[in-house]
């Protein structure tokens, strides 16, 4: 029990927070501050969405007809360029964007607060992570400026990426850049939560946000140093010839793709885990109900990271892999399957009998069950290795993995971003608005996607700059689907930039959310918390009252003891 | 032209092939020039998604209909979950919304150990099916017949060119109903895939080695061939046609076949490759026979003590008569050699296949000693893939 | 740091950071830390050692006919010298653990020493290498009259283009050192001494590697008769790889007739592997596989980004002996010299493996 | 084993200097072992397939002497020293999945001329 002056101070309107304390640009760039850094993640993510999704929406146009005319007002692509469009689409997304997005973006700014604690375990290094995030992305991009472009395709396929004539040594060394901010980022969580954790709070007081993040932590480190040296490799094989790569001087492509898909498999974990653990948050503190199996969906977070690197093979179904190996792989990637569909009977049996607010987070996090729940069982028709022969490389597998990566991923870091934004800025952003451009990116996103299944299944194989004729329908309401989708994903950014700067101001915990970071002021100060913060299971929602002087909820040991409605009992089975 | 909705023509499937014209249609490219495209018209349910028709071109091999038929069988395992999870949630979202602002979420429980598990465990159990399923036609793809034909298949940027048992190389791939076929793929440069969506069978073509494919095709008709792996500017243009022919004799007269020209060392390489190449390799390692490349000029002593030189006599004189001189550690003296005799296979006339393989392995010792002079008359083998 | 905002119940020692509650929390991230990060070197080497590992099972012939152009010896006092500053940096990090900033100094400045030790006598298997046209990927070119001969007084041009940089750094931290010492910047001054110390020891290395690849060829030379007639393993050893090879031009032209001698008589064997029969240690460029070079490739990889993380720990040594001189380590306070001696002992568990398999290929 | 430093942090446990230098000798001692049984290893009737086990064997002792006392993981937390070990787990089962697939498959690449495929532009 605090007096009233001091809980106002902690949970008030603060006069200097993280964002206010120090002005000027190089209280910006050379910050150490977890939660500065987080932000200009947060930037820098965005950008390299909207940059990629303008090559989508270029590739997209150009498919809008099957002999490569393009949209009428668009011209034409040439095949070259729309090989081009292709392969800087993915590469920026997948290195540029989904990896770093939610642990980088979120992951900075709620790890450490989640945790009790001032900062991660390396400050510098978190900020030497974000710089080498923005050199990387500047090599990438520079493959298009001085390297005449990137064609390869984001996979970097030997021996194609050692003939052409494009700029792939520029791209590689920028995703080699890139892996090692990954790395950073990684081994910081991972010692923070091993050693950085508040008082009291055991792994399985632990919210499952966290749990996530550290499982991808552990793929970060396991994983992204081989992509590392797989970069190394091809950039030597390309400039000395090495003679491992390439068959013009005694080597094996099909290597290449193990050493790839070595870390690429388990990156695609990297890209799903953490938007798992922003669903369970938002899917408990929008129910107000404590998590359904927490253990379960902590355990099965581990599980999928460590199962995620018996299953590589399964890229490679095609690729003259040896019979034997495929069945291996086939058989250990079913397993996969059982921890992501516990997760998700998880969050149905957290809905039940909770008190549900259809808020807009709450509205992405019911889109991604439904978006993930496509994804993950069309990852099904794949894992089978006959159907998986006839898929292989066709359309079916680009909705698959978009259905997982854009309808997972990136509706989990929207659903996120719009969870903890009141926290992150203090201001509260326009529900409704909210809302409908989340309806706009449920409706655009099943729209370019879904036709993508029936054409694969009819055979459309993937990276085609021109197509049969009788696809031409699909491409088309795909493409309409792609610019609904963008649009979508513009007004959700918009409705946020305005709220954080114009948005009503928000209070501590307008959601009555349990986990610690809802215990400092809005935006944070400096240090996270004027206070040590009370720490509580961050699931026991009933932990929490409603302030009336503050508009907000606070704990209950804050609160004025004659106003606070009795506790219910906790259940426990 | 742009909102033109594509033709789904119906084409009946035992429509006899003579009506089975390949429209060619040219259309602008990009890579400069013009190039023929395969517009191929098929068969596709479009109305029923429950229906395999919807989702897959016609069956043509053997093993479709499996594949197909599992397909089918994940789609309704997976409606039935997605189903049910998006019910679920759509109705507690409506019965337990927060009403008025309140919260007020109902006492429940918060983990129950036995429900838990049974999700688990029991959806494994399709899993395992899924898995056994698609891991028994998949053996079915890669296991071939013995008796099945077998044509080569060189891919390149950006075309293909099938070179037939007799050496008649043809642009589009000529099979013949019921005859089983094993594809041996092979790539003049990049990654390239082997995909005919009618047969539901796909293989990578990886430069530097030998990758195959099976296909037993089962109904005749003209589908598409796709390149699937990314190859560069001319991917998408990359497609041609797989014919399948009612008959051998069907195949034979209405299929343009491509004489090849071939120099005496590369008919002498084809011929390694047909006849040779199971026991005798060509990289210093000595196979069930002696590595060839080491072959041409060297000396050595057979199994009974004699020496010998690797001659023109010597060769021609191995490849009709094996068990003549066994080379040391090939078989013991006067037994009868691994290898079976040629006389009849290979023809022994002057400028004949065996001076064609012994061009070969002189190529293999060093390339410079060879004419690549084209032969302009092969002689005439076998017919076309007869078996 | 520590600003009003910041109500600090703990007292916060000198190097504890501001976000961490003691110098055990502190230490313990540290520690797990560099874990962590030894946990990623690992994995970035085993790309490596996948491709070494493909190579070596199916292609042993190429490793066969490699391994004699390696000196186990050479290799052989590299390993003891990575080895000897192992201990050094185990006695440092003792010291540091003890307080003893001096002792640790000492210390480093000899694990310092033997690392550039140890890139002098890579310097030299290097630059003996590129003499004879081993280069990395296409640019192998075996061949025992490369390059023309430009040899400054019999000693290589690539090593002396190699020595060059240490060379410059020599000059640089010897003045450096002076200057530091006229205007009394003590520790600079040291830092800097200790610094063109250790690019002394790159000067050790290659004088040490330089006498020994001497004495084998005087070795050879004065045997050379009993050699081709004996077939002593021990005396013909790497004669092909001296740098005098051009200089004792007839000797070598005998040797090459020899060889040739050699050739024509393994041309009766059997079985194919007639190149086997050739003098094994001054193998003929046309009797090896073209795939020889895949094995140099792994070989200039696996040592070269070896080599690369000696140097980076040589930068990393050369902040923590600035520290001592700074008098830093305390008995709480000690972490930075245990991680950068984790980080130290791991780049020799890596030579402890590379040193078999790629000089002990028998 | 380590000495006795009873003012000291209990995360700080200085290893004795005879301990080090014991662990050195024996460094030593194994590398000549092992460059000697390379040496006469060929001469030697001694199984030739055995050689390489031997030297690994050999490099691994070695290995787990510097982990030990060098590294401190004799005296470090079990957490550590897990972490650091999985990592060779990993890498193992990187080496060992693809050397058993390529294994599968180098037969399609040793039949496979050498001559078709395309050669290097000069």
């Amino acid at each position: 029990m605090v007096d009233k002056t001091q809980r106002n101070k902690i949970f008030g309107t603060p006069e200097t927070t993280f964002l206010n304390h120090s002005k000027g640009f190089a209280s910006w760039a050379f910050t150490v501050d977890h939660k500065r850094i987080g932000i200009m993640y947060m930037i820098g993510v965005t950008i390299a969405l909207f940059l990629a999704g303008f090559f989508a929406l270029v590739l997209r146009s150009h498919l809008f007809s099957f002999d490569g005319q393009g949209l009428p007002f668009y011209g034409k692509l040439s095949n070259a360029d729309y090989n081009q469009m292709f392969t800087l689409h993915g590469a920026v997304m997948v290195f540029s964007f989904i990896i770093p997005s939610i642990p980088g973006a979120l992951g900075n700014i709620v790890l450490p607060m989640m945790l009790g604690t001032k900062d991660v375990a390396f400050p510098r290094m978190n900020l030497a992570s974000f710089y080498l995030w923005i050199i990387g992305t500047g090599c990438l991009l520079a493959a298009i400026l001085f390297g005449g472009g990137l064609d390869t395709g984001w996979t970097f396929y030997t021996p194609y990426s050692i003939e052409t004539d494009t700029g792939v040594i520029y791209a590689t060394f920028g995703a080699f850049i890139l892996g090692f901010s990954s790395i950073f980022t990684g081994l910081n969580f991972l010692v923070t939560v091993n050693t950085m954790r508040a008082k009291g709070q055991t792994w399985f007081k632990l919210p499952l946000f966290i749990w996530s993040l550290y499982a991808t932590a552990i793929i970060q480190v396991l994983a992204t140093p081989v992509l590392g040296i797989t970069l190394l490799m091809l950039i030597a094989e390309s400039t000395l010839h090495i003679g491992i790569f390439d068959p013009r001087y005694g080597g094996d492509p099909v290597l290449f793709q193990h050493f790839f898909w070595f870390y690429s498999h388990p990156a695609v974990y990297i890209m799903i885990l953490p938007a798992m653990g922003v669903i369970s948050e938002l899917i408990s503190v929008y129910s107000q109900k404590r998590i359904f199996g927490y253990s379960f969906i902590a355990f099965s977070s581990v599980a999928i990271a460590l199962l995620g690197f018996l299953v590589w093979g399964h890229h490679m179904f095609t690729s003259g892999q040896s019979v034997v190996m495929t069945l291996i792989f086939s058989a250990i990637t079913f397993t996969v399957a059982i921890p992501s569909a516990v997760k998700v009977f998880n969050w149905l049996a957290t809905l039940y009998k909770g008190s549900i607010l259809l808020n807009t987070p709450m509205c992405y996090a019911l889109a991604f069950i439904f978006l993930f729940g496509i994804g993950g069982l069309t990852g099904l028709f794949l894992g089978a290795l006959s159907v998986d022969i006839h898929l292989h490389d066709t359309y079916f597998v680009v909705a698959h993995f978009h259905f997982v990566m854009v309808g997972g991923t990136l509706t989990a870091l929207l659903g996120g971003l719009y969870h903890w934004w009141p926290k992150i800025f203090g201001r509260m952003y326009n529900d409704t608005l909210g809302r409908v451009s989340c309806f706009l990116v449920f409706v655009g996103f099943n729209v370019t996607f879904f036709p993508q299944f029936v054409m694969g299944a009819r055979g459309m194989p993937r990276r085609y700059a021109q197509y049969d004729p009788e696809f031409q329908i699909f491409h088309q309401i795909s493409t309409i689907g792609a610019f609904v989708l963008g649009f979508g994903i513009l007004g959700a950014f918009l409705v946020l930039v305005h709220a954080a700067f114009y948005g009503k101001l928000a209070g501590a915990n307008p959601f009555k959310a349990a986990s610690l970071e809802w215990q400092s002021s809005s935006p944070p100060d400096f240090h996270n918390f004027t206070h040590t913060p009370i720490l509580n299971d961050p699931y026991d929602f009933d932990a929490l009252v409603y302030d009336e002087e503050l508009d907000t909820y606070i704990s209950r040991e804050f609160a004025d003891p004659a106003k606070v409605p009795p506790r219910k009992e906790p259940v426990h089975h | 032209m742009i909102w033109q909705f594509p033709t789904l023509t119906a084409l009946q499937s035992t429509e006899a092939l003579e009506q089975l014209a390949i429209k060619q249609r040219v259309i602008d490219s990009s890579l400069g020039g013009t190039v023929p495209e395969y517009v191929l018209e098929r068969k596709i349910e479009t109305s029923n998604p429950f229906n395999q028709a919807y989702w897959f071109p016609e069956q043509a091999s053997t093993y479709a209909e499996s594949v197909d038929s599992l397909y089918m069988d994940i789609f309704f395992i997976s409606l039935v979950f997605f189903v049910a999870i998006v019910a679920v949630m759509v109705y507690f979202c409506i019965v337990y919304r927060r009403k008025g602002g309140v919260i007020a979420p109902q006492p429940s429980s918060s983990h129950n150990t036995t429900i838990e598990i049974l999700w688990s465990v029991l959806p494994s159990i399709l899993l395992v099916y899924m898995f056994v399923e698609g891991a028994g036609t998949f053996w079915e793809m890669k296991v071939p017949k013995t008796d099945s034909e077998e044509i080569q298949v060189i891919a390149y940027k950006y075309g293909w060119q099938f070179i037939y048992p007799n050496g008649d190389t043809t642009s589009e791939l000529h099979l013949v109903q019921d005859q089983p076929v094993v594809l041996k793929l092979q790539s003049k440069d990049v990654l390239h895939s082997f995909f005919v969506p009618a047969f539901r069978q796909k293989q990578d073509i990886v430069p530097g080695r030998y990758t195959t494919a099976y296909i037993e095709p089962n109904k005749a008709g003209q589908y598409r061939l796709s390149c699937n792996e990314y190859c560069g500017d001319g991917h998408s243009k990359m497609r041609t046609a797989c014919i399948v022919h009612v008959s051998q004799e069907d195949r034979l007269a209405n299929t343009e076949w491509k004489k090849p020209e071939y120099s005496a060392w590369e008919n002498g390489e084809h011929l390694y490759k047909i006849h040779c190449a199971g026991c005798h390799n060509i990289n210093s390692i000595a196979g069930t026979g002696p590595a060839l490349n080491l072959t041409w000029n060297r000396e050595g002593k057979t199994a009974g003590g004699e020496a010998f030189k690797a001659n023109e006599t010597y060769i021609k004189e191995s490849i009709l008569y094996p068990s003549k001189k066994i080379v040391e550690g090939f078989g013991a003296e006067g037994s009868i050699s691994k290898m079976n005799s040629f006389k009849g296979i290979l023809s022994e006339t002057p400028g004949g296949d065996i001076d064609h393989v012994i061009a070969f392995l002189r190529y293999l010792q060093d390339p410079d000693s060879v004419s690549s002079e084209k032969l302009k008359d092969l002689p005439e083998e076998k017919p076309a893939a007869a078996e | 740091m520590a600003d009003a905002a910041h109500d600090d119940h703990h007292d916060h020692g000198e190097f504890i950071a501001h976000h961490f509650d003691s110098a055990e929390q502190q230490f313990d991230s540290g520690k797990l830390g560099i874990w962590l990060f030894l946990v990623t070197e690992v994995l970035f080497f085993s790309g490596l050692f996948v491709a070494y590992t493909l190579y070596r099972n199916h292609h042993p012939e190429i490793f066969d006919q490699a391994h004699v152009f390696l000196d186990k010896y050479l290799g052989g006092l590299n390993t003891i010298v990575l080895l000897f500053s192992s201990l050094t940096m185990a006695l440092a990090v003792r010291a540091a653990q003890l307080g003893r900033n001096k002792n640790c100094g000492i210390y480093i400045l000899i694990t310092m020493v033997c690392a550039a030790m140890f890139l002098g006598v890579k310097a030299i298997e290097y630059s003996h290498k590129w003499d004879i046209g081993i280069f990395p990927g296409s640019l192998f070119a075996l061949n025992y009259q490369h390059p023309e001969p430009t040899m400054i007084a019999g000693i290589s041009d690539y090593l002396i283009w190699i020595s060059m940089i240490p060379a410059i750094l020599l000059v640089l931290f010897s003045v450096a050192s002076i200057v530091g010492l006229l205007t009394k910047k003590t520790v600079f001054s040291k830092l800097m001494l200790g610094m063109a110390i250790t690019v002394g020891g790159y000067f050790l290395g290659v004088f040490a590697g330089y006498s020994y690849m001497e004495a084998i060829m005087d070795h050879g030379d004065e045997s050379h008769a009993a050699v081709t007639v004996e077939h002593d393993d021990q005396n013909i050893h790497m004669v092909s790889m001296t740098i005098d090879d051009e200089k004792s031009g007839a000797g070598h032209d005998g040797d090459h007739k020899e060889g040739d001698h050699a050739h024509a008589e393994g041309d009766h064997g059997h079985g194919g592997h007639h190149e086997q029969a050739y003098d094994k240690h001054h193998p003929d460029p046309k009797s090896l596989s073209k795939d020889v070079k895949i094995f140099f490739s792994i070989y200039y990889c696996m040592t070269g980004l070896h080599a690369i993380h000696i140097i980076a720990g040589i930068i990393a040594l050369a902040w923590v002996y600035w520290r001592c001189l700074l008098g830093h380590w305390r008995t709480d306070y000690f972490g930075p010299v245990d991680y950068v001696g984790l980080y130290w002992h791991l780049v020799d568990l890596i030579w402890i493996y590379l040193f078999p398999l790629l000089y002990l290929i028998d | 084993m380590a000495d006795q430093h009873n003012d000291l942090p209990r995360f700080n446990h200085p290893a004795s200097i005879k301990l080090l230098l014991a662990v050195f000798g024996s460094l030593i001692g194994l590398t000549v072992l092992t460059v000697a049984t390379s040496a006469v290893w060929p001469e030697s009737n001694l199984p030739a397939d055995l050689a390489f086990p031997v030297a690994m064997i050999i490099a691994s002792v070695k290995a787990f002497l510097v982990c030990a006392f060098f590294m401190h993981m004799w005296w470090d937390k079990k957490f550590n020293i897990i972490v650091f070990l999985s990592s060779t787990l990993f890498a193992a089962l990187f080496i060992g999945l693809t050397l058993l697939d390529t294994g599968h498959y180098q037969n399609s690449i040793d039949n496979f001329p050498r001559n078709e495929v395309a050669q290097p532009p000069e």
